[in-house]
């Protein structure tokens, strides 16, 4: 119920890897500007949202979960499945629609999911990942061997009926799950101080209930120190928390948007001063953790990974048209049986 | 002789007493939680008596008034391992989570390429007849028909009801089972051991030469009477089909049944637009088509809203002489068929 | 913002007319007693809620509005319809499903509606009514006569998703609409102490933004001041407030409920002390405000007033059968329009 | 020439400077709330642009994402005298305020013995094609479609979409107004002038006596396509009607049309059960079953929700070519109904 401003960080920086944690930042920071590049040059298909800027959140709280723990994505959940370990070429043979996409290549950018990584999959609904974390808390619970679950949310997202619900419920039941809110300050085109009629999403959370935490979430050390915090609280207690993360949305709401609403002088002195990807280099070179050369190196090892990544998704085949019927049920079937393997009328495909 | 009601709570108890990974998550599932009288509702209509005091409260679990986030919760339960039982009282209340039910529940497996399976089971009432008005009156479940990766359950008598309560709880797909609300206290032979009724099987509750006529939960009963009547007095043989289980849909049963009748009577209550009644008759327009002998007849409530007034209410209902009439002008049409 | 116990009324007692506040209580108090006698017998139909125990709410809620406000109601509405001086007749004869009910018979127990009084109707569904009072504010708001509008919500449906959202586009849009919690206690079965994971509901709402007062809804003194006090801020200040009323549910959730779940010994406790209607009169006559007597004429007016509305109510035809297809659209239709006036499956019924 | 995004921003224009009732509500409509560029968005797809800067914050209302809030306070705010329009961006996110569209905005006109009336038009985006994903194609109308209380209004053209949104402001009932993401575009002749096409009349894009074919949205555009093609390579004359409204749907239309060809084929995008064209065939088999010469064909998506991968959801969307085969494939069925 405590609603603490956490800027400094409590947990031993020593622990921290710098040079690891870059490595994981700057390989988001790459897929997202590669993503960028070869959806505007129109190699990828459909919509999709980047997570630039917002890098330190998802590696700072993954840093914290391990095998028994879920997470619950949202529709810039590039970001999230990077950070929790998911195949690099998987994620991008879904991104682009092949056969050995994490999902098939049934989801696509906005729904990566990697079940033996207890992800449990991005969302194209805003805030209907909330109470799929609760219930994996649930089973967490039940299970007994300290798990938690991570619901990722955008500031937009907390205005949803279904969020502050499962904030509820999560308190009567005693459930651990962090409700994880990166505010961007945006929602599509509406500013957060506009749309949360709070003073906070992390003040109205604790309202409920919740412990609850606001943090700058473009200085990776106080990430990992405020979600270390948090997570451990919630693997301890039992009981549910809330964090909100502070950052800034780098590029438009999805490739392509032209940002109107938004002033270019604003965008231009965050990404110059907010960018957590450029602090945590600071830092180390500051720290004298590494060398620039060193940093240079894990920039190139990472640029290499990730092309070499997109170049292996995009040989990938697309699925064979017989994948258009399977995975709709684990047993049997459902919709109507008809006589002697008359089709639903879909034409020419059968399944 | 058993109730609906009695078997629901029976098969609840015998499953959860056979597979640890069963929860119930609803609204009053217990009641008094925090009080002395804790465990002392067992849900509005009675489905979870005992299971509370059996189960306690890791496994029987009280939510607030939340439908999306408790049912939003079973499904992510369900992705995680548990085999998670809903109770949605009303199936009205389906309005209030129906993102869970079509874009999560319905979709999270086909959108994750199969990797993630979700067994679970939501139970619910349909149906008018109780003067309950507009909003707890509706057969809103062709919404959920019409979501593939569902599988949507009714059964209209204790016999169904227990085999296919079990089943669902058994199988490993979201299912969507549906009560009448006027039926809960309906008394049938019930055998005492377990037995599951497979989906996709329609019963036959009549069989009959002269004409088809398909209908499930209160129209079946209803169209049971009627078909009844009609034998006696009439001498006319129906064949009697209730599909059952919506999805999957036994339309395959039905055509066998209209290639002999070559007529077809379908009793619905639902919504008579984009309705299970107008599903089934689609389906046989197209695939049943030469076997038709007379126009397909659907038998159904108005396009209004439930009205409360018993004197409305009783007039939107189908009723047994309704159905004896739509039959008796069915086999009448044979003129029509003549004709082309 | 603030978060006031505010126990004490503030406004000058001596404008309140004690005796007539009484006979609108007593007259709650008697019809509901009538449904509940009614209905035990089998002479109404359907499902029925009674306001039994929360008298004082409606009353005191509705001595502040005027015709320029609306309302709200949800399914335990009877008291709200008639605080709010809908006619008497015409609610029973809507309860009874009659042609001259206030919706004709179309809408029941749980569907009471009188448009000429701002009272946008019962619902069935819980919380539904929250955002309906938001958008009669916005109308309110446009109008710019001053005009209010207030939602009377439970305990129970303060946990539903539109309730919380319909707060924060409350404050977002800064819209004049009182959202009035009756805590009873109970969600059908459940505690609200179990169900509202919150300190309370005031506290919660509070955290969103909203002037949010708790009071006790058993005395009317204290209801009609705190009651006066947030209506008139919401009404000059154009801001949306919270408001939770501490009552008691004297009966079961709907006429018929075994109550198994609650203890006997509480609710005779409730019944004994928390009665809004006892503790109305012992203040009158504390206070020299009225006899023993005048209190007995004003109760045996009032129930000659609501057993003679009921017979007359009674004694009202049924709708005829052209109602049902009545009232679906203002103009024109909707549906299947038929080849040659076949009809929609309806059997023997002709539109 | 004119877009569909183009005259839709104009009706708008034009409607909200005749009438100070009305009131846009809904996600980003106007965008950038509190900054200097307040206004700079006009909706997710432009449909507002310049409506903030002309009419203000009054008027064009930015909502937080919480949909059932703002479409309920739309029901309230048109109970009550304005004429809100509510922007629903993509209409699969009808699912978060089903209850506001199912139990509210379609009933309480009936539930209140008609005190009350809603006028009020949502706008909102369907159908699959843009590679969106399983919740961002859906084709969700059917469940609208199936409530008396609302009308649901479909425009598949610039011209229909300029006379029907027009129509669908000034009508005093709730109105659910559907394009498709695909369409948004597309250009046609739209006279200057302000005009309304009345709700309930089918639109006849092509006549001929060999088939009828029934098709709305992205599946008219392509039906167009082939029905030319048709026209033009084989001779084949086709009926092809656009219903436009599918609440109030002009079945009589399409009878007429069946009285002379004999032959229906319905093409569909929304969910094949329970489902638009399950609804047209239904009421086609039941009352136009003497004309038919061949069973009701029906075109439309399988029952999968829409995958991401462009390669399979090509294969989810009919086409033109299948359209042609079900047309040739229809009329070569003449066999099946000699048979009889
Ligand atoms: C229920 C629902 N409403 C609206 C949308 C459209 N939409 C997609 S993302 C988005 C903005 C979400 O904002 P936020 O939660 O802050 O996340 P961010 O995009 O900033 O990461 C909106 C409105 C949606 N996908 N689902
Ligand atoms: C969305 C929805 N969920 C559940 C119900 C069933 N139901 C009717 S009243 C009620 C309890 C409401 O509790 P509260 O809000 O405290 O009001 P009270 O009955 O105490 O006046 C419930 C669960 C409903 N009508 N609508
Ligand atoms: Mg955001
Ligand atoms: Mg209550």
């Amino acid at each position: 119920m405590s609603l603490q401003a956490s800027n400094r960080p409590t947990e031993s920086e020593a622990q921290v890897d710098l040079l690891e944690s870059f490595r994981a930042l700057y390989r988001i920071r790459h897929f997202e500007r590669l993503v960028k590049r070869e959806f505007e040059q129109g190699n990828i298909p459909g919509f999709t949202h980047l997570y630039l800027g917002q890098e330190a959140v998802a590696v700072a709280a993954c840093a914290h979960l391990d095998e028994r723990d879920y997470l619950v994505s949202n529709h810039r959940g590039h970001g999230h499945a990077l950070a929790r370990g998911c195949d690099l070429v998987a994620i991008f043979a879904e991104i682009l629609g092949r056969a050995g996409g994490l999902c098939k290549g049934k989801g696509g950018s906005m729904h990566l999911a990697d079940a033996v990584r207890g992800f449990l999959g991005c969302n194209g609904i805003v805030g209907a990942g909330a109470p799929l974390a609760v219930g994996a808390a649930l089973t967490a619970k039940r299970r007994g061997e300290g798990g938690v679950s991570v619901a990722f949310l955008g500031d937009g997202a907390s205005n949803e009926g279904v969020v502050f619900e499962s904030l509820n419920l999560a308190v009567v039941l005693r459930l651990p799950v962090v409700f994880l809110f990166e505010n961007n300050q945006y929602g599509e085109a509406t500013p957060a101080r506009y749309a949360v009629g709070a003073e906070s999403i992390a003040e109205r959370a604790a309202g409920f209930g919740l412990k609850a935490t606001r943090f700058d979430g473009t200085d990776y050390l106080t990430a990992h120190a405020t979600l270390g915090e948090i997570i451990h609280y919630v693997r301890e207690s039992g009981a549910p928390a809330c964090v909100e993360a502070d950052v800034v949305r780098f590029e438009g709401h999805y490739v392509g948007d032209s940002q109107r609403y938004r002033s270019k002088r604003d965008v231009a002195a965050a990404q110059a001063e907010r960018d957590p990807v450029a602090r945590l280099e600071q830092l180390i070179l500051e720290r004298g953790v590494g060398e620039a050369d060193a940093l240079a190196a894990v920039r190139a090892a990472v640029e290499k990974e990730v092309e070499g990544a997109y170049l292996t998704a995009r040989r990938q085949p697309f699925p064979e048209p017989a994948e258009l019927f399977r995975d709709i049920y684990a047993t049997d079937v459902g919709g109507p049986i008809l006589p002697r393997g008359r089709s639903l009328g879909q034409g020419e495909v059968v399944p | 002789m058993k109730s609906i009601r009695e078997v629901i709570n029976e098969v609840l108890h015998a499953e959860m007493a056979r597979d640890e990974a069963i929860v119930v998550l609803g609204e009053d599932v217990a009641g008094g939680m925090t009080t002395e009288g804790a465990g002392g509702f067992g849900g509005a209509f009675g489905f979870y008596s005992g299971l509370y005091e059996r189960f306690g409260s890791e496994r029987v679990i009280d939510c607030p008034i939340s439908e999306a986030s408790f049912v939003g919760a079973a499904v992510g339960a369900a992705m995680t391992g548990l085999r998670p039982v809903i109770d949605l009282q009303f199936f009205d209340f389906m309005t209030v989570c129906y993102d869970q039910l079509a874009n999560q529940m319905a979709k999270l497996r086909y959108m994750t390429g199969g990797q993630f399976k979700l067994p679970l089971v939501m139970i619910s009432l349909v149906g008018a007849g109780l003067r309950a008005g507009a909003q707890h009156s509706q057969s809103l479940h062709p919404p959920v028909v019409a979501l593939p990766g569902l599988k949507v359950v009714t059964a209209a008598d204790a016999y169904d009801a227990k085999g296919l309560l079990s089943a669902a709880i058994r199988d490993d797909d979201p299912v969507i089972f549906l009560l009448h609300k006027t039926l809960l206290e309906e008394k049938a032979e019930v055998p005492e051991e377990d037995y599951q009724i497979p989906f996709g099987e329609a019963r036959f509750l009549a069989e009959g030469d002269d004409v088809t006529v398909v209908a499930t939960l209160a129209m079946r009963r209803k169209a049971e009477a009627a078909c009844a009547r009609l034998a006696a007095e009439a001498g006319i043989a129906a064949d009697l089909i209730d599909p059952r289980t919506l999805s999957p849909l036994d339309v395959e049963a039905i055509a066998e049944s209209v290639e002999v009748t070559g007529r077809l009577l379908i009793v619905d209550e639902s919504t008579p637009c984009c309705g299970i009644a107008q599903e089934i008759a689609s389906a046989v327009a197209q695939h049943c088509f030469e076997w038709l002998r007379a126009p397909i007849r659907v038998l159904s409530t108005p396009f209004t809203p439930v009205p409360f007034s018993p004197a409305l209410e009783d007039l939107y209902l189908p009723t047994e002489r309704q159905i004896e009439n739509s039959v008796r002008a069915l086999l009448a049409d044979e003129s029509a068929s003549v004709l082309r």
